[in-house]
């Protein structure tokens, strides 16, 4: 038998390879309209903002409206030089993954708003629970970075003794959890320890981050019954970058018309924000903070932004959508917007981000070759071979005292 | 005490002693458990520390991961052990690997308790033994008590252990023994001598078996309800055999086991959960690799058969005394 | 350390055991006031019947507004009746499980208008996934009395050869699924069947029900996220019974003023109807099928009752509610409150009313004796002991084989 | 054929042969699957045919249960076997208990396809081998080939079958076969005796397993990938051993296994997941029972070990050729 018509509806994208990109059927609301609610405000007063996009930077550029969190220029320029290392890092891995020197890379290209001005907005004291593509809160806090590339490329430096795939960073002094293979598993997990944080009578907020595609993940709901119930001091983030792979947002939103509108039923305070303008995100999580702060619970964020690059270094995107779609993405490029904003401030210029740029890439081919210095996964060094056993609980038991005499190390 | 209130005094023991011991599940907290196993507790020690969860399992593991990531040490109640496997995947894809792919940065000091076993008519769905699966989860401790004087020790190790134990209370047995005769009238734990129980804190060591009854002709190895069965099969068939009761199924205590089977050279391994598969098997796996020469009889496996628990047939699924005599007579009988 | 003011909230009923009833704070929407919109309405549409209350008998026991189905008489007498023989049979089990006849029993006492007006409002030809909680249904559809008591005593003449707890019922014959011990499974499943139907054509509507509870379960997020993405025709009927064993609804709901309110997060048209209205339930249910043999959908609704009786013969009440809440449940008893409209119709009197009970009586004592003539699960004789070898899979393998010997059977 | 190409090649056959027949899974329709197994299907069958999930393998389990309920046959694909847990609950107490608790009145004619094992430097959420979990499941058949040819025929006739069938893909061989050297070239189907695989419909029958080389000296049973690994193994050690290739797991072909063993008197099993409790031990539990008088030595196990799949140094985890070759020494030379 052939293709007949669908006998029940199955979503797929109005665009695929070889069409042009096409955003006209958006309509954008415009920056500056939303109306910002008491960090006390229920449920029910965030519907409108669940609903629309909460927007700072206006197509000039500039910054408007309620949700205009008013950042100094050097705060804003700071931000700025996190998200250009999250992309200088990001495309400097990819290279380098395709040069062998690692097994995988995800880029966040496109996103770095999402999880720098996330983590600006927090305190570096509150707890993060990331998926794999929120490197930019690493560069916030001020992870090393010959310390993340040796973990990417599995050497004897590797602070996961070679244990995990690339970017599922783990650096519990950052008060960043174990990045997990497995999808939304964090979220639930961060509702526990959010309500530890709790109990051990601190102020400390935990946010964790999940995709579009994941929020179908029976996790996802376990996060929100749990965080709804204990009133913990969460903020769920949800990434809508609009790919789940090869797999467009609709078919994880059915018919609701955002994710953030998800939150809503239980009965959680929810914002649907512009995830490519540095001030909407920074203004939503600050918001979301002081709330969980103050004790009045949860906070769901949905982050509208466009996944730039492929899936990971495995994936094409060639072969399930247009090209080009990120030039054509309305929301453009969140680093840009924020260089531009600045510039209209008159607190940047060409010259000084050329010589930005420039800096960053030469940190990060410098660490590199540091990092390489500690081995790569190819030629080595790695963690020692023995190591393997250790860490599978607190001491070895005589099964892996025999396993590791069976391997002969 | 029977079991219920020996698991009851080790979770109060706990609870006076670490502030960060925490006990939930569903309907845990005000009323106590359905079995009753946490009653009294939140009155004690307030809604915070003893408290009912949402009715989703995944969640109740994920939030104990994450109490126990913040250094918490939560004891978690899964209210039927057939009702685990909502919690499968944060318990073999997270709780058991968060120590290792963190290398050591983020432990998880966490119990999950949950009613284990058939034998009270409660059909497919009460009365499952899915401790195998567990058994194959690096990382992952399984313990089994048979009594109350283990089954509050053990818990009280458990809790203070820093690794995930998956703690299976054989329901069964929560009132007294059970020799396996259904028809046979019931016994209580008042006059049985691991009835006896301190009231204060002591701990029976992980990873350890006991030796219930010394014998020379045969090795029967069980855990839970079961090594009531077998030894009362092992008086009834007045065969000489030797009963240990495993206690903990991972770490399991090889050399108790390995000792006892090169002593005998025959062995019988018991397990109410279905055959294929069955942690009988890695028993008796490892049993004849490191017994081989010692052995005069096939190892045997006394068990669940491959199919669902059934409801008004319990008793032809359940593995009683004369499917362990059969068994016993079979490994001495040969050879 | 003794008991202190809770780190985190945790949701805790206002009375507990010695506490006099009351609902005081309960207020309840005017019957007649909600509006009905077409069955094509947007999810937004339905908001105000999600957060309100869809009711159609009135205190005067009068049908008032949209939501009143006009029924016929006859068509009310008969519900009156499947309803009345819902309640004595429960009854009369209770009493015989405490007698020993069964291991097992579950009421559905004053719930009996949500199966039974439900299941009127369908087609018997419509597919249902019931909870434990729905016999109603059974009895709408007309199966035979003495089979389901055959199955309640696991006699030899049990459906499911002795297989299954009592009230876990199974009807293929009457489009009744397997109900399964394990909560919220059936009810992504339903929408698989609900997809099943229309892939092959029909235009067969699919029901499920789950308990106020269960929502938490991850499968409740995987049902009405599959149905949203899928558009399928099924009606995920939510009976919030304000119960889970000793759990009272807030500990699932959380911050969510209803439970109807959580369809509306997946884009689906959710309603809350007073559960104890057989009028309301009915054309709640009416609504949702046409809507769903229409094609436009999936509809929640959430049935808002009381579990008047205890969870099941293992549980007693006492040890965490008041007594007599039922009693003073401001939503009445479903039965009485359609009694109560039919006399005021001058359709039925109350010595109609006692010679039905008594004859419905008279039924399902005379029943059991011909139930306990096919055997008790005491005394039997039961479906034959190498029964339980069979439908494991379609023939059993060589192990089944060996294991049938073992058991010399 | 390649490995994909076959399995391609039976899901077209299995679409174009039988209307019921449903393909779905994350990015199993447009796209055809990140491994590409469905590739074309959805364009040549229709979008509701053969499309994309939500990604929530449980409610991925649960459609098919609906479906196969109500007569159709559907095949579903969990993108990685490590993801197959949030899934667990709803194969273990429903896809495996339906027809069983229903009677017979409601069958689960279901394939859940999966890419499986490791050897692709995938770490510990891309390479997992959880085969073990259910073969403890009554219920449930569960399928791993290790070739093309195999892997059509199997896959045509799990999809045939009316009952669960977990059906796990040897990723690290979907290109060609790998005797477990990782630096070794890498070697491709097309010159390979099963890498011929005919064009139209053909089923290999469900339960039977295959001997791939014939020997006196010992018998090595395993499955999938590890099948290449233990071939090379016996021509490398010079030693007359005897490779069995598993392709069922459950039930598993007894006969064939016992006479093999009854014939060499000693046995190898091999696995690539973790130790304890792995279907290698039910296998050596069960051959124990069955071949007693004939084993000359302990059966031995090659295995993963008891850790998390490590991603560096993944070939310390994998049972490669040396680990197979040290086991056959071993049992060959003893007693
Ligand atoms: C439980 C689970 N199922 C499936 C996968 C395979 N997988 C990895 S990433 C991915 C897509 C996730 O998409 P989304 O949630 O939108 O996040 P994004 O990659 O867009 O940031 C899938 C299906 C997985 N890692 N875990
Ligand atoms: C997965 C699972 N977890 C726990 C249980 C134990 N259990 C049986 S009924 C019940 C309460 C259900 O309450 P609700 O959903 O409100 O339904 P109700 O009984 O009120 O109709 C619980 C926790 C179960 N059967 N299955
Ligand atoms: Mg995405
Ligand atoms: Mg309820």
């Amino acid at each position: 038998m052939t293709a007949s018509q669908p006998r029940y509806r199955v979503p797929a994208p109005k665009l695929r390879p070889g069409d042009a990109p096409d955003f006209s059927h958006l309509d954008i609301p415009a920056a500056g309209e939303a109306k910002r609610p008491g960090i006390d405000a229920g449920w029910a007063e965030t519907q409108p903002l669940a609903l629309g996009l909460i927007r700072a930077l206006d197509h000039n550029h500039q910054a408007v409206g309620e949700w205009d969190p008013q950042l100094q220029p050097d705060v804003l320029r700071e931000g700025l030089r996190h998200m250009v290392l999250t992309r200088v890092y990001d495309e400097r891995m990819q290279k380098l993954q395709r040069q062998g020197k690692m097994s995988f890379y995800m880029k966040s290209t496109g996103e770095e708003a999402v999880s720098v001005a996330g983590a600006m907005a927090m305190r570096n004291s509150d707890m993060v629970f990331p998926s794999y593509r929120q490197q930019g809160i690493l560069f916030v806090r001020g992870r090393d970075i010959v310390d993340m590339m040796c973990h990417c490329i599995s050497n004897s430096r590797d602070n996961l003794k070679g244990r995990q795939l690339p970017v599922h960073y783990t650096w519990a002094e950052g008060n960043f959890f174990s990045i997990s293979g497995n999808l939304g598993t964090q979220f639930p997990q961060a509702v526990g320890w959010a309500m530890g944080a709790r109990y051990k009578g601190e102020d400390q907020v935990t946010a964790s981050w999940i995709g579009d595609g994941t929020t179908a993940e029976g996790d996802f709901h376990s996060a929100l019954t749990l965080a709804s119930t204990y009133q913990a001091p969460v903020i769920f983030n949800v990434v809508n970058n609009q790919w789940a792979i090869s797999t467009f947002q609709g078919v994880a939103a059915g018919d609701a018309p955002t994710f953030a509108l998800k939150g809503l039923g239980y009965g959680l305070a929810s914002l649907r924000v512009d995830g490519n303008d540095f001030l909407a995100v920074y203004a939503a999580t600050q918001w979301a903070a002081e709330r969980a702060r103050a004790g009045h619970g949860a906070t769901v964020i949905e982050h509208y932004t466009y996944r730039a690059g492929p899936h990971s270094t495995s994936d094409d995107p060639s072969g399930y959508r247009p090209k080009d779609e990120f030039e054509k993405w309305p929301l453009g490029d969140p680093i840009l917007r924020l260089k531009n904003h600045l510039i209209g401030l008159g607190e940047w210029d060409e010259e000084r981000h050329e010589k930005l740029e420039a800096a960053l890439n030469e940190l990060v081919v410098k660490s590199y070759k540091e990092a390489e210095s500690h081995g790569t996964l190819h030629d080595g060094p790695l963690s020692p071979v023995p190591s393997i056993f250790e860490d599978v609980s607190a001491d070895p038991d005589w099964r892996l005292v025999r396993q590791r005499q069976d391997l002969g190390v | 005490m029977n079991m219920i209130q020996a698991l009851n005094s080790a979770l109060d023991i706990a609870l006076e002693k670490d502030p960060n011991v925490v006990c939930f599940g569903e309907d845990a907290g005000y009323f106590g458990g359905v079995f009753r196993v946490t009653a009294k507790l939140q009155e004690k020690y307030g809604l915070d520390r003893v408290f009912d969860t949402p009715i989703n399992e995944g969640a109740i593991a994920a939030m104990a991961i994450g109490m126990a990531a913040k250094g918490l040490r939560p004891v978690a109640e899964i209210q039927f052990a057939d009702y685990i496997f909502p919690a499968f995947d944060q318990i073999i894809s997270e709780m058991a690997r968060i120590r290792y792919r963190s290398a050591g940065q983020f432990t998880q000091p966490i119990v999950m308790r949950s009613p284990w076993g058939g034998g009270i008519r409660g059909g497919q769905t009460h009365s499952m033994s899915p401790e195998a699966f567990f058994t194959h989860i690096p990382g992952i401790k399984v313990v089994i008590p048979s009594n109350p004087y283990d089954a509050k020790g053990l818990l009280l190790a458990s809790i203070e252990s820093d690794d995930p134990v998956i703690f299976f209370e054989p329901k069964r047995i929560y009132n007294g023994p059970f020799d396996g005769q259904a028809d046979g009238a019931l016994s209580s734990w008042a006059n049985h001598p691991k009835g006896e129980v301190p009231e204060g804190h002591y701990t029976v060591p992980l990873g350890k078996a006991e030796v219930v009854r010394e014998g020379e002709a045969v090795t029967v190895i069980t855990y839970g309800t079961q090594v009531h069965v077998a030894l009362a099969a092992a008086e009834k068939s007045g065969i000489d055999a030797e009963v240990i009761d495993l206690k903990t199924l991972t770490p399991y205590d090889i050399d108790t086991l390995a000792a006892s089977v090169n002593k005998t050279g025959r062995c019988v391994i018991g397990q109410e959960a279905p055959r294929t598969s069955g942690f009988a098997a890695e028993l008796s796996a490892q049993l004849q690799e490191d017994c081989f020469y010692a052995l005069e009889a096939p190892i045997e496996r006394v068990t669940g058969w491959d199919t669902p628990y059934p409801h008004a047939h319990e008793w032809a699924y359940f593995p009683g005394q004369q499917r362990f005599i059969n068994a016993l007579k079979k490994v001495t009988e040969t050879a």
